[in-house]
């Protein structure tokens, strides 16, 4: 997978998922398995073998749909597709590539624009310490998302419980871990 | 031989209970875990999502200091983490670019050849061999082994012979005294990453596990993954919307079962950090056969 | 000194439009060697051929080219004419100046010169041909048949029939195969066991069938013609000669509980047993692993006891009966994949998610139920059954990429059968794609969906669990924009995999036929011939092959009798002459050959032998290849591989190839 | 200015396929240069690869090694047996210098009439560009010749 290297091009995006992923679009022949044991069949826009189909059929239009789609972002890469998958798709990882590629276009579906919210904050939580607080990710994704009031409830109690520390874990040197963000992020 | 330990963020966080019960276990029966030096996050969900360089780079790093420690063998108990330095090791292992890059990514050599061993792995090869001097309550209940998704899927990480029928934990409950029932959910997805974004779909998804394992009798879930315990266990507000009947099913980790039968204390093993009270299940021990 | 003489047809204009042939002619004639050359219009006519064999006996040819077309279409004709002129056939070549040249080029001087290279290069050939004669071959006119199902049965009865003897092996205690399992047939609904019982009843009574049940075949060598077989006859510890078939034995035999395999495993049968009423031979055999006296160390002993002619002996042993057979009719059938070979449909743990086979079983007036449909775990009729096709076919991840062919048929019968006999009951069918093609075929599906009600759902299942006495089956309608939809069933039938029988392997090694990567055996041509194999004189019947269905058997067995019939037509084998030969010398030399023995490892049809060459007094000298004319096909590999050309191929022999080379390359004007 | 170079092209092709596939071409009137002669083997497991190196002695310019597809071979496993070979000739021939961009290993069924005329057609194009073959025929092969004549008949 080399998707940091990745210009769209004139390439089509059945193309660049073959490419970065290496798997072959082709070989789904549409028995509908992955969508029939998604757990997230009923909350999708598009349902897994259908992205899988547009991206067979290239219509027009349709790398468009698939990038705004809720469903790329809905996808817990849980893995029940693809280890059912009698032709053997990684769906979960085409499902990566294609949030990558819809951050990376500007296309993200204003409904999933929460869950990106929470990448990102757990991200630059893992930027700023090299490890995870979730106290701090908490605090700086409620920010973001202007959802103040959920779970607002639960972390008194989870401080209570020992579950949230107050003074967060850090790598032994943060600037380590910012250097390799940033070589990555060129 | 040395069995090195990367406990990952969720275990020194919302999943402190898990790391309490497993060192407390460990130390029972004389094993000895060494965390590796300056250990760094996974990267989790949130690092595959949006830039898959770094998603090898973040376990990549941890598996180069552990190389650097001398470990040929790691154990990682939480499930997400699990997931994500397999997927990387994978890999590292398959490509020497991958290698070359995150070399130099991280300005130190990365192989990429510890084994890295599930928290399965680690009872079978470690705890089996010894657990029978040092378990002496029986946990007289119905137990619903719940393992999720990452501990399942894919096969060829996760190496579990049955993995839509997995009996690990089963085998484990079994030995600590409980009876594990057969039920349908043992492999579903709980929801995991969407925790905090999308809480509504965890607590739907969440939901179906907990009626699944209450319907058929179950007095207990156990689980080997923070994210799984946690859903299903501060989410329980939520969960109990979603369903018919709420249900105060406890959930706990495989370590804090196998630990209560060993003999150690529910403090000990962080069973007052739970939202649903463990209570029950402590009152198991030394209960009439089920 | 070889006189050729050289024969350029016109082929009407096909050849002269672009070709100079009288310039060919006359420049071929001053070719050295060349005693006479001509054309004429029409060389492979009546007037051509006199013409040809005219001038054979006229300028006392030794060999003979046609410049012509094709060797596919007149070698034959023309070797035909050699012969009839008193020369060996094999001393005529033909020079292919029609499809090779005048056909694809333009008429120009380079395309007569073309025509004139390729004639000199046969020339040159056929100075270096040596005459050869068909080689004979004895012929056993008796005929193996593997395997007593439905391609068995019907490839000895056609084979009996046309007169000839036939040895049967069947390696269960009755004939029949799984056709006698099965309820009804489709696309008609008839009876399974009406159809073929008779036929069962006629290969046991048939004058010209001898038949071994509880057979196997233990080893095969020879060839063609003249093949020696060893068959396991397994002890049965009944003497069939005493047995009458009355059946007390098994009804008195207390161990009662092993899984019967006819009914599929959903009922018991006794140690002592015969598979099923119908039978044939209607006789018992003792299944030792499951009997006590054999278990438990001469415990027991009842079935003995109670036998009215004292026909039971437990101390009978297998025994080797060796035959001689000029052909085999390989016809081993099949298996299926169970439900335990599916993870994610419970490991085969819910009794109630039955394959196929149970499902007919079920079915059957004969079967466990009597003919009702009812579910295995609490005998209840089921309201709602989902049907599952392409249950491990078509499914690379499994390991099975291919089409099973016949689920989609039988799945439209079973859906059908159950309506039949449950009229208010629900029948659901998954499904990717229906693969109907067969007389009366698709108008069968149409049946059971518009006639009978079945919900076909275009999509495949991911999971089956349990809830509440209930099968929740997980699927997907892929034709209502990808709907998810979960199905409470009854009972789930699984249209399992067709796989090859788990013995096959070891079956096609003891033939030496090959197979392919699923164990199926392999056909000698995909289109041309689809019931031999590459070993001669060894065909093909049935599922063995590939999935098949009951007419397509009967069809593919009828053809392999037909080969072995004509086979048996002669009194005597012939085979063209072209074979490989290892060349022997007189003493001390011997041969050349110093039994490297790379030929026989290349050689695809195990026609390289051993041959011992020992001096007056018997010492062995040393081991020499030696080619079985019989066994060889005449491919040559041999012929490339051998380090020091002591093996080479009759008909394109070394120094014929050689030659060729050299003729077409150096013009000598 | 000179004629353009016209290569001599060798076809080593089998019975059952190529040589078919050589037939339909011609059936079906499918034109192509006329640079190409066949020589019938029943396999190209029978090839004898140092008939390739007499072939470019005696004036060949390029050479054609064609049979039937993997898996289709007529006789199982012939085209394989020949494969195997090639491979080792060839890396041999690599090692010795030989221009071994002179010699096409192709598959072509007895239905490929086209794709024959096709080879045909690429291999005297890729020939002629290469030029003549003179590195052997320059070399006095005549005592040689006799020798290998006789070893082979023996």
């Amino acid at each position: 997978m080399e998707n940091t290297e990745l210009h769209t091009g004139d390439k089509s995006l059945k193309q660049l998922v073959e490419k970065s992923v290496g798997v072959e679009i082709q070989t789904c022949y549409q028995c509908g398995k992955c969508t029939a044991g998604c757990p997230l069949n009923e909350e999708m826009d598009l349902m897994p073998n259908q992205i899988l189909r547009m991206l067979q059929a290239e219509y027009p239009g349709y790398e468009n749909e698939i990038l705004t789609s809720t469903s790329i972002w809905l996808c817990l890469a849980c893995d029940t597709c693809y280890s059912r998958c009698p032709q053997e798709v990684k769906l979960p990882h085409i499902m990566d590539f294609l949030r990558q590629e819809s951050v990376r276009q500007k296309l993200v579906n204003p409904k999933a624009k929460n869950i990106l919210r929470f990448h990102r904050a757990f991200l630059d939580e893992v930027e700023r310490n090299g490890k995870l607080n979730e106290l701090g990710l908490t605090i700086d994704y409620k920010l973001r998302s202007m959802d103040l009031f959920q779970d607002l409830q639960n972390a008194p109690s989870m401080l209570l419980k020992g579950k949230l520390g107050l003074i967060p874990h850090r790598v032994q040197n943060p600037d380590e871990i910012k250097k390799l963000f940033k070589k990555i992020n060129g | 031989m040395r069995i090195g330990y990367y406990p990952g963020c969720s275990l020194q966080g919302s999943g402190k209970e898990y790391s309490e019960s497993l060192f407390a276990v460990a130390e029972k029966c004389g094993i000895v875990l060494e965390e590796i030096n300056d250990w760094n996050c996974c990267g989790a969900s949130a690092a595959h999502s949006l830039n898959h360089d770094l998603s090898v780079a973040l376990p990549a790093r941890t598996l180069a200091l552990a190389e650097k420690q001398g470990l040929e063998q790691i154990l990682v108990p939480c499930a997400a983490c699990f997931g994500r330095l397999a997927t990387a090791q994978q890999e590292l292992v398959s490509s020497e670019p991958m290698r070359a890059k995150m070399s130099d990514y991280l300005e130190m050599p990365v192989k990429g050849t510890a084994r890295i061993l599930t928290v399965f792995e680690f009872l079978q090869e470690h705890i089996f061999p010894v657990a029978d001097q040092y378990i002496v309550n029986k946990l007289n209940h119905k137990t619903a082994c719940y393992y999720g998704c990452l501990l399942s899927r894919p096969k060829d990480l996760t190496r579990l012979e049955f993995p839509e029928d997995p009996m690990e934990m089963d085998a484990v409950m079994e030995m600590a005294g409980a009876t594990p029932i057969d039920w349908a959910f043992k492999t579903e997805c709980c929801g995991a990453g969407l925790s905090v974004s999308r809480t509504d779909i965890v607590a739907k998804l969440s939901a179906k596990i907990v009626e699944d394992a209450v319907s058929r009798g179950a007095e207990s879930i156990v689980v080997a993954c923070p994210m799984c315990q946690m859903n299903l266990d501060l989410r329980r507000k939520e969960i109990n919307k979603q369903m018919d009947k709420g249900s105060d099913i406890p959930v706990m980790f495989i370590t804090q079962a196998l630990g209560l039968s060993m003999g150690l204390s529910a403090d000990k093993l962080g069973l007052n950090r739970h939202f649903v009270s463990t209570g029950k299940v402590v009152s198991c021990v030394g209960r009439k056969e089920v | 000194m070889a006189r050729i003489g050289v024969f350029i047809c016109h082929c009407g204009e096909n050849i002269s439009a672009t070709i100079d042939v009288e310039k060919v002619a006359k420049l071929a004639g001053k070719l050295s060697g060349v005693a006479y050359s001509v054309d004429y219009k029409y060389m492979c006519s009546d007037p051509g051929q006199t013409l040809i064999v005219d001038a054979i006996k006229e300028h006392k040819l030794t060999g003979i080219v046609v410049g012509a077309c094709s060797p596919r279409m007149h070698e034959g004709t023309f070797r035909k004419a050699a012969e009839k002129a008193g020369i060996n056939p094999y001393f005529c070549e033909m020079a292919n100046i029609r499809e090779h040249c005048s056909w694809v080029h333009p008429k120009s001087d380079e395309t007569t010169r073309k025509a004139l290279d390729i004639v000199r290069t046969m020339v040159e050939k056929v100075k270096n041909n040596t005459a050869l004669f068909p080689i004979k071959v004895p012929i056993t006119k008796t005929a193996l048949v593997i395997g007593g199902g439905i391609a068995g049965i019907q490839a000895a009865l056609d084979i009996a029939n046309s007169g000839h003897q036939v040895i049967m092996v069947e390696k269960t205690p009755s004939i029949g195969g799984h056709m006698s399992q099965l309820s009804e047939t489709f696309p008609t609904l008839d009876c399974s066991q009406c159809i073929l019982t008779p036929r069962m009843v006629e290969v046991a009574q048939h004058p010209n069938i001898t038949l071994h049940t509880f057979a196997t075949v233990e080893s095969v060598t020879g060839f063609i013609g003249n093949f020696e077989v060893d068959i396991r006859l397994k002890a049965k510890s009944v003497d069939f000669e005493k047995c009458t078939g009355c059946g007390s034995c098994w009804q008195k035999c207390p161990s009662k509980k092993i899984p019967d395999e006819f009914n599929a495993g959903m009922s018991f049968r006794t140690a002592i047993y015969t598979p099923f009423p119908q039978a044939v031979p209607n006789k018992p055999v003792i299944d030792r692993a499951n009997c006590t006296w054999f278990t438990k160390g001469g415990k027991c002993g009842v079935c003995a006891k109670i036998c009215p002619t004292g026909a039971i002996d437990y101390n009978t042993e297998d025994t080797i009966l060796s035959v001689k057979v000029g052909s085999i009719v390989t016809a081993t059938g099949f298996d299926i994949k169970h439900s335990d070979f599916f993870p994610e449909y419970g490991y085969g743990k819910h009794p109630d998610i039955i394959d196929g086979l149970q499902f007919e079983r079920l079915a059957s007036a004969s079967g466990p139920t009597g003919g009702e449909i009812r579910r295995p775990s609490d005998g209840k009729e089921p309201e709602t059954v989902v049907f599952l096709a392409c249950a491990g076919s078509r499914d690379k991840a499994k390991g099975i990429e291919y089409c099973s062919k016949i689920c989609c048929m039988y799945t439209a019968k079973h859906a059908m059968l159950y309506k039949h006999k449950n009229h208010h009951g629900k029948a659901h069918v998954f499904y990717m794609d229906i693969r109907s093609a067969g007389k009366s075929y698709d108008e069968f599906v149409r049946r059971a969906i518009e006639e009978d009600d079945v919900n076909y759902i275009r999509g495949r299942v991911s999971k089956i669990y349990e809830k509440n006495g209930k099968l929740m089956v997980v699927g997907v309608d892929t034709l209502l924009g990808a709907k998810p939809v979960t199905i409470e069933a009854d009972m789930v039938v699984l249209a399992t995999a067709v796989v090859a029988n788990e013995d096959a392997e070891s079956v096609a090694q003891k033939l030496h036929i090959s197979y392919d990567k699923h164990k199926f055996f392999a056909e000698a041509h995909p289109k041309l011939k689809p019931v031999e194999t590459n070993t001669a004189g060894i065909t093909l019947a049935g599922a063995c092959q590939s999935a098949k269905d009951i007419p397509e058997t009967v069809a593919q067995a009828s053809a392999a009798a037909a080969k072995t019939i004509i086979l048996f037509s002669g009194s005597e084998l012939t085979r063209e002459p072209v074979v490989a030969t290892v060349n022997r010398s007189a003493a001390p030399v011997f041969t050349t050959c110093t039994g490297c023995f790379l030929c026989q490892e290349v050689c695809p049809y195990q026609a390289i032998e051993r041959e011992e060459i020992r001096d007056r007094a018997g010492n062995l000298l040393m081991n020499a290849a030696k080619v079985n004319a019989g066994l060889c096909q005449g491919c040559g590999t041999c012929v490339a591989m051998c380090r020091n050309k002591s093996i080479d191929l009759q008909g394109f022999s070394n120094q014929q190839m050689l030659s060729e080379v050299m003729g077409l390359l150096n013009e000598p004007f | 200015m000179a004629e353009p170079f016209e290569p001599k092209i060798v076809a080593f092709v089998c019975n059952w396929c190529t040589y078919a596939g050589a037939d339909l071409a011609g059936t079906s009137r499918t034109k192509y240069e006329t640079n190409v002669r066949i020589i019938r083997f029943p396999c190209t497991g029978r090839i004898d690869f140092m008939l390739l190196i007499k072939a470019f002695q005696n004036g060949a310019d390029g050479i054609i090694v064609s049979g039937c597809h993997p898996n289709d071979c007529h006789y199982t496993s012939g085209n394989f047996h020949a494969r195997r070979r090639w491979i080792v000739f060839k890396s041999m021939l690599d090692f010795m210098g030989f221009p071994t961009e002179r010699i096409t290993f192709s598959w072509v069924s007895a239905a490929e009439g086209k794709k024959w005329a096709e080879l045909v057609n690429e291999t005297t194009d890729s020939v002629r560009a290469l030029g003549p073959f003179t590195e052997y025929k320059n070399l006095d092969f005549t005592t040689f010749n006799q020798m290998d004549h006789e070893a082979i008949a023996r």
